[in-house]
């Protein structure tokens, strides 16, 4: 067996987070120093798998498989297919500036109500969500997948919890209250989705008799394994109902706008670009791939939560007072995008739901990390408390709008790619959803225009008169971000060669064919 | 050397500017303006390259195409970054670059005082680059790029006085309204790539034919959809007027010469949809014709000068539009007119410019008047531009225009005739209001000397406006050079461009391979036509000297008809959206908010807090007694062998 | 007749039987009635006793004399020390504290009652082997054949319980002093501190009729005060109260001692000082003939 | 009369013991319940014996009886020193299970 490279990969930053965690508590800097070299480390291996990964080979590549738990046939079964790779790069890709973003936030508050603040606790626990969530994007055994799932809520709930955003309106007990209150509610919404999945996923076992996901679907598609209609039905539900809760899909969505908005920039980073791709990807990896014929039942409903997704988040970030919170709005806005593009059962919905998923993530990091930048300077998280930030600060604000721009798609930069792909694969099979779905572009352009007017233009606010631009360590943040989106949105060739032929497979387990055009007007 | 290369130098030259002025930081602010004005001049020059290139070829085989990248290759999804430079592209790339440099030039002079130039002229580099592009893509979605690109750029643009509250709100008031036309443009994408299989305009304009009518009524409308937005057309026009917030050379490039003509070019492009779609041609025709009148009768009212061209931009891309409607017959007019149009419109908003450049950025009319001793040069070009647009015979609107009446008539039956009314009636009118507005501006007595300070009803338009102007009485002067050279390159181009182009037909042929032209049979005869349009033209013009040139003009509007006074409001086509999309939204995202935090949070919370009260109910009975325990066991003791003798019985 | 008549016992045992077993359930319910933790311990060794006449009538010799001596002997006297020792807290109140308890007891035990003997009922005991074969060879040797053959290791295991019983006794019960003693001097320092009775307590009341512990002594006012006494006995309750009797002994006296006099009654024609000072002698008078009747 | 009786007496014992247990508040009270219903076992167990006609049940009850001694020790002694932490023999104010 050749060098465990995904193990590897995914185990770097675990080691990284038990060694930034025992720096001593003196040697503050170093801890992150450390915790970047470590990140930073991780993104090389990522790409290392995603050059070793052979977009034509077979499915998964790059397996390994060991027995763990025999007795209940748990397998340590990793193995990547293109979506998987793509996500891994893109948490390997996001990590190392999200330390770098958040390279202050932990440290000691200078305020006389501060409690102590463990810094390097701060990195280890985003190594240890690194960790966690590149393991459940190369899991190919259920049971390992759930696990990961699962233990990514612990660090998650710290840094929500520990770590509050210092720009918080009212008192610090108050702040502290709304934190603690954001990172409960963070936990009990996915602990609930999770027992749920748990249920589905010993019911799994018992009507499959093992987990792995690869030998289910051997099974499913020969025949030689066929669940009962209902049995399936639910085991589908089960699953989907803990990955709706973490994608998040309207009405589970409210713990985001939470805890978004409580903790600071970078975790928030970490939740919405990060965390919550897990659960979309596994729509697509296990809700698809296990339970098709469940999935296709499905569909209808869940096209309908999506839509509700888009145009009731858009239509909130709208009505939001809160700079994050409005994000976070939109980024269930985005979510609702990328789950009809999963379930419109199309090749192009299901490649540019995955594309969306990586454009997401970074164009939602650019926009939020300057949004932290931005609150970080004058320390509060109200609309109303900015106004002619651009006349003081250029680069921030035309890194904000760079961002936001890509928010609401704007062709050229890289979301846009993924969501007329969303759209078009929606619209192809069916025209009413990919119509409605279509005007949530116009409200993204709503919303994120009051957003800019609100904060960026306008008579310049006495507060903000002494605003600083943007510092290096900063633009070292959002200049390569910002470039991606600008890259990946001129040439998003690379990533979706990866992709497609993983979409072709997902296809082909939901048996499932594109629509015809009506005139084959090209052949 | 291979001529289909350059084709993307022209985007790429606009472009590289942007990037290295927006990106060049503060050491570019002294050069900035002159690389922009260069590289857009570059960019004009390939065009002239490739435009003689691409007259010594035959009529057929002009059409070049290069082939840069895979863009999006998906599974059936197959979208190239291709450019296609037929005629069409080529007359549009020329008047894009062409006026798009000398707007740069002027622009020099214009922002001399603002310290952001080198950041305006990025962003028209940005605009430049994109237009091309959108004019160059060879498939929809590449064009849709481009048509987002010059959204934001004008978006950037009108918003460029960002610390103006009303010019970021007009900004994006443009973008949203855009936006709407936008939405319409990716569905008829969608629905192209669902009917034909793909969005490149050669696969999906031949395989129109054969498909069925519906399918392209459904795609003309929602292409109508998104010219109406781009080109400001009825019901989408309602941002043209506030977009004249952005420094004039904006208004001139962007709202007065190119991108609003991109609708044109839109349906003009797919004019091979539209022609088997006679529904969508019926309603690219109402719109057209509704728009002209719309614009025009907003232009009869307003008193801040910018607006009112930009009115008339509104009605005359109404004509445009309404050409564009009517069908092979049209095309070429709607193209020619979009052309001298670009030239003389160009042509006024600069002079308009120069005027409030030299009266301290004054824009209300009413405070002008006879201006003309001061100002000759700009008089003189103003003067020719506006005779332009009157379709004053033998300058360029004069043809330009007239075709297109004809052409309405030519469209034949009660349609025909309605259209070619009220294309009548739009001559007039425009007539009207041109001519109040150079009556207002030149001429007339001085009724800037001892005035009051501005009227605060009409905000002046430049931010300087606040420290300087306004108190001291204005000392009208021509402009610098920089700025009077562009105009009097336009008043040429619209004194000759509608002849030149006209005789023999010469644009016609040109762009035949595109817009396979075909004369439809009139009921009047040219002669009748041209004859009709004189005498509204007279009419027109009498009226308004009667109005405005012989009485003296009152400093402050007088309350003026109920009419006016909707036109002042944009036919309360605002207030109509205000109420209902403003109003609505705001009251539909706070209830929606609400909902959130109370229902959708408040199921979840409240089942928290049942299951809270609940435990605390059951906590009760661990009242932590050892003997209320030892009942219990007890009492399960006694349950446990009554199951056991029942075990026992059964 | 013979196989299927259920086995009898003799009308003497039968007769013993229902008049004792009534007495062991009324000793039985007096045990968990009784207020007093003695009188519970007396009613239940009573209980006890009875049930060893039962195991003697049951033929179980051995086990009837063990439960006599060790039972009612040893435990129940262990019983009645440890009561001694720590049931000076007066008889329980039998107000219940916990709600519903006293009623969900009843219902248990009552229903626990009905369920073994429904189970009794319906089991099969009709015939009784008896014992007359088994304890052939004397009872105490067939128990103790058993006791060392077959059940030898649960014996010597019983031996080591016991053994672990009686250390854990000991460890329980011994205190291990942890602090240094306090001085006097400490001790008067925290009264000082605390500031209550610097003094020393008061001892209790010494009259001529009865000087027992347990009266309280009198304050000026003739009220009797609780510091007095004994702890222990105040919270048994146990104090005698003569702070009326004495007053009225005072009365009685004062109002003889004018009869004898025949002096007008001064108190209520002038109240003055020689009133007072002649009750005064009075008191002593009455004090001198108390003594006197004390030492008769 | 049956010896069957024995039982019966046994099972009431027992039950009133229980509840004794179950109503009393005094430490040693349940204490002494207990022992009660100890008894009543050896009781049934001596019945029983008598009914299976052979020692064993009398053996049971034999280390029921030791068993019970050991238990009264070190459940005296518990007392004791709970009385001597707490100045009371009350079941009630032990109650520290509570929250």
């Amino acid at each position: 067996m050749s060098f465990p490279l995904l193990t590897a990969t995914a185990a770097l930053p675990a080691v990284g987070a038990i060694v930034t965690a025992a720096v001593p508590a003196a040697r503050r800097t170093a801890a992150k120093w450390l915790a970047l070299l470590f990140s930073v480390a991780t993104l090389a291996l990522a790409v290392v798998v995603a050059v070793r990964f052979d977009p034509d080979g077979d499915r998964y590549q790059l397996t390994e498989s060991r027995s763990w738990i025999a007795d209940f046939g748990v397998r340590y079964e990793l193995g990547v297919d293109g979506i998987g790779v793509a996500l891994i790069a893109l948490t390997a890709l996001l990590i190392p500036f999200i330390i770098l973003a958040g390279w202050h936030d932990a440290d000691p508050l200078e305020t006389k109500s501060s409690r102590w603040r463990p810094t390097q606790g701060f990195f280890a626990l985003i190594l240890a969500v690194e960790a966690m969530v590149i393991i459940s994007f190369e899991a190919t055994d259920v049971f390992l997948f759930y696990i990961f799932f699962e233990a990514m809520l612990i660090p998650m709930y710290f840094l929500i919890g520990g770590f509050g955003d210092r720009a918080h309106a009212g008192s610090d007990e108050k702040a502290s209250a709304q934190r603690s209150y954001a990172a409960v509610k963070f936990l009990l919404y996915n602990l609930a989705g999770g027992l749920i999945m748990l249920a589905a996923v010993i019911g799994l076992y018992v009507v499959a008799g093992n987990f792995s996901l690869q030998e289910i679907a051997e099974a499913r598609a020969n025949g030689s394994l066929d669940m009962a209609t209902n049995t399936e039905r639910w085991l589908f539900l089960g699953f989907f109902f803990a990955f709706a809760v973490k994608a998040p899909l309207w009405p589970l969505h409210t713990w985001l706008p939470n805890a978004m908005g409580e903790a600071t920039a970078p975790v928030a980073v970490l939740i919405t670009a990060v965390v919550d791709k897990v659960g979309t990807f596994a729509m697509l990896r296990f809700c698809l791939g296990l339970f098709p014929e469940a999935s296709k039942w499905a569909t209808p409903a869940i096209l309908v939560l999506a839509l509700i997704s888009i145009i009731y988040g858009a239509l909130l970030a709208v009505g939001q007072r809160d700079i994050k919170r409005l994000v976070a709005y939109a980024s269930i806005s985005h979510f609702g995008f990328i789950i009809l593009g999963i379930f419109a059962m199309t090749s192009q919905g299901q490649s540019g739901a995955t594309l969306y998923m990586v454009n997401h993530g970074i164009s939602t990091a650019a926009l939020m990390l300057v949004a932290g930048f931005l609150i970080s300077r004058r320390g509060s998280r109200l609309i109303a408390d900015y106004g002619g930030v651009q006349k003081v600060a250029p680069v921030l604000a035309g890194t904000f709008l760079i961002g936001g721009l890509a928010t609401l798609s704007l062709p050229g930069l890289a979301p846009f790619v993924s969501e007329f792909l969303v759209l078009a694969g929606t619209f192809a099979r069916y025209p009413a959803v990919g119509i409605i779905a279509t005007f949530g572009i116009v409200l993204a352009a709503l919303y994120t225009l009051v957003l800019y007017q609100r904060t960026m233009t306008g008579p310049v606010k006495p507060e903000v008169a002494s605003m600083p631009d943007l510092k290096v360590r900063e633009l070292a943040v959002v200049a390569p971000l910002i470039a991606l989106l600008i890259v990946l949105g001129v040439y998003p060739k690379p990533v979706t060669d990866l992709v497609n032929p993983a979409v072709e497979h997902t296809m082909s387990d939901v048996q499932k064919k594109d629509p015809k055009p009506e005139v084959e007007a090209a052949k | 050397m291979n001529t289909e290369n350059l084709i993307a130098l022209l985007v790429a030259a606009p472009l590289l500017g942007a990037v290295v002025l927006l990106c060049g930081g503060r050491r570019l602010d002294r050069v900035g303006h002159w690389i922009g004005t260069l590289l857009s001049a570059l960019s004009f020059v390939i065009g002239l390259v490739l435009f003689t290139d691409m007259l010594g070829k035959g009529a057929e085989d002009r059409s070049l195409h290069q082939h840069l990248f895979s863009w999006i290759p998906v599974e059936g999804f197959q979208a190239d970054v291709a450019f296609q430079l037929d005629q069409l592209s080529m007359t549009f790339v020329l008047l894009i670059s062409g006026v798009g440099t000398l707007i740069h030039l002027y622009s020099i002079g214009y922002m001399e005082h603002d310290e952001r130039r080198r950041r305006f002229f990025g962003y028209l580099n940005l605009f430049l680059a994109a237009m091309l592009l959108l004019v160059l893509a060879d498939n929809y979605l590449l064009l849709y790029v481009g048509w987002e690109g010059v959204g934001l750029a004008s978006y950037l643009l009108i918003g460029f006085w960002q610390h103006k509250p009303s010019a970021a709100t007009a900004a994006k008031k443009a973008f949203l309204v855009n936006r709407v036309g936008d939405m319409g443009l990716s569905i008829a994408i969608m629905l192209m790539f669902t009917t034909f299989g793909t969005f490149a305009f050669g696969p999906v304009l031949e395989a129109s034919e054969g498909t069925s009518e519906g399918k392209l009524t459904a795609i003309g409308l929602m292409l109508l959809l998104a010219a109406c937005g781009k080109s400001a057309q009825v019901p989408l026009q309602s941002w043209l007027g506030d977009a004249m917030e952005g420094p004039t050379p904006v208004s001139a490039l962007i709202h007065a010469a190119t991108m609003v003509t991109a609708g044109v070019y839109l349906i003009v492009r797919s004019g091979a949809i539209f022609n088997g779609a006679p529904d969508a041609q019926l309603a690219v025709t109402v719109v057209g014709a509704v728009t002209l009148l719309f614009g025009a009768i907003v232009g009869c009212a307003k008193d801040d000068i910018k607006k009112a061209l930009a009115g008339s931009t509104m009605s005359q891309i109404g004509y445009m539009i309404l050409a564009a409607g009517l069908g092979p017959i049209g095309y070429v007019f709607a193209i020619m007119h979009l052309v001298t149009h670009g030239f003389f419109k160009a042509g006024l908003f600069l002079g308009a410019g120069s005027v409030m450049h030299g009266m301290n950025d004054e824009v209300d009319m009413r405070k002008y008047g006879g201006l003309r001793k001061y100002m000759p040069v700009t008089f003189v070009t103003f003067g020719l531009g506006y005779l332009a647009i009157i379709g004053f015979p033998g300058l360029s609107g004069f043809f330009s225009k007239d075709k297109i009446i004809e052409a309405a008539f030519a469209k034949g039956g009660t349609e025909g005739w309605i259209l070619g009314s009220v294309a009548l009636l739009g001559a007039a009118i425009t007539a009207y209001y041109m001519t109040r507005v150079m009556l207002l501006t030149f001429f007339g007595e001085e009724r800037w000397r001892h005035r009051a300070t501005a009227s605060p009803e009409q905000p002046s338009a430049e931010p300087a406006a606040e420290t300087r102007g306004q108190h001291s009485e204005p000392h009208p002067h021509e402009s610098p050079r920089s700025m009077t050279i562009p105009m009097i390159l336009l008043a040429v181009g619209s004194v000759f461009a509608g002849g030149f182009f006209s005789i023999g037909d010469r644009f016609t042929h040109w762009l035949e391979p595109v817009t396979h032209h075909d004369h439809g049979d009139s009921p009047l005869s040219a002669a009748t036509v041209t004859g009709a349009t004189m005498v509204v033209l007279v009419v027109g013009v009498t009226l308004a000297w009667f109005q405005y040139g012989r009485r003296p003009v009152p400093a402050v509007a007088p309350r003026g008809s109920l009419l006016t006074r909707a036109a002042r409001r944009d036919l309360l086509q605002d207030d109509f959206n205000h109420v209902v999309l403003v109003r609505g939204g705001e009251h539909l995202t706070r209830s929606l908010v609400y909902v959130d935090h109370t229902l959708v949070d408040g199921v979840v919370n409240g089942t928290a807090a049942s299951v809270g009260g609940l435990s605390g109910r059951l906590r009760k009975l661990q009242n932590g007694y050892a003997r209320s325990y030892a009942v219990s066991m007890f009492g399960g003791a006694a349950v446990l062998i009554v199951a056991t003798l029942l075990m026992r019985a059964v | 007749m013979t196989a299927l008549a259920a086995y009898t016992t003799s009308t003497g045992e039968a007769f013993q039987f229902w008049v004792l077993g009534t007495v062991a359930v009324i000793g039985a319910l007096c045990t968990i009635l009784m207020r007093k933790a003695v009188h519970s311990a007396l009613c239940l060794a009573g209980t006890m006793i009875i049930l060893a006449v039962f195991y003697l009538a049951n033929g179980a010799y051995f086990l009837g004399i063990v439960q006599i001596v060790v039972y009612t002997g040893a435990i129940m006297m262990l019983f009645l020390f440890v009561v001694m020792l720590v049931g000076v807290t007066a008889a329980d109140s039998l107000k219940e504290t916990i709600k519903g308890q006293r009623w969900l007891a009843a219902v248990c035990g009552f229903g626990f009652a009905l369920l073994l003997f429904a189970g009794i009922g319906n089991a099969s005991l009709k015939d009784f082997e008896g014992l007359a074969k088994a304890n052939e060879g004397g009872n105490v040797e067939g128990l103790a054949t058993l006791i060392f053959t077959k059940y030898v290791f649960a014996f010597e295991i019983t031996g080591a319980l016991l053994i672990t019983a009686t250390v854990g006794a000991m460890v329980l019960t011994h205190r291990e002093r942890t602090e240094r003693a306090k001085t006097q001097r400490e001790l008067a320092e925290e009264r000082v501190r605390e500031g209550k009775h610097l003094p020393p307590l008061p001892a209790p009341g010494v009259y001529a009729r009865h000087n027992a512990v347990d009266i309280a002594g009198l304050l000026p006012d003739g009220t009797p005060s609780e510091l007095t006494v004994n702890r222990t006995l105040r919270e048994r309750g146990q104090i005698r109260d003569v702070s009326t009797e004495a007053l009225n002994d005072l009365r009685a006296l004062e109002q003889r001692a004018t009869d004898r006099l025949e002096r007008p009654d001064l108190r209520r024609t002038d109240p003055g000082r020689n009133g007072d000072g002649d009750s005064g002698a009075e008191h002593a008078a009455a004090a001198g003939e108390q003594t006197e009747e004390a030492s008769k | 009369m049956n010896p069957v009786n024995y039982l019966y007496l046994a099972a009431l014992l027992f039950a009133i013991g229980a509840s004794g247990v179950l109503i009393r508040r005094n430490a040693i009270v349940v204490f002494m319940c207990i022992e009660l219903m100890l008894n009543a076992c050896n009781l049934a167990f001596v019945a029983f014996s008598r009914l299976h006609g052979n020692l064993d049940g009398q053996i049971i009850a034999f280390f029921t009886m030791v068993v019970a001694a050991a238990e009264v020790v070190v459940g005296l002694a518990i007392i004791v020193s709970l009385f001597r932490s707490r100045h009371s023999a009350s079941v009630d104010d032990a109650s520290l299970m509570k929250l």
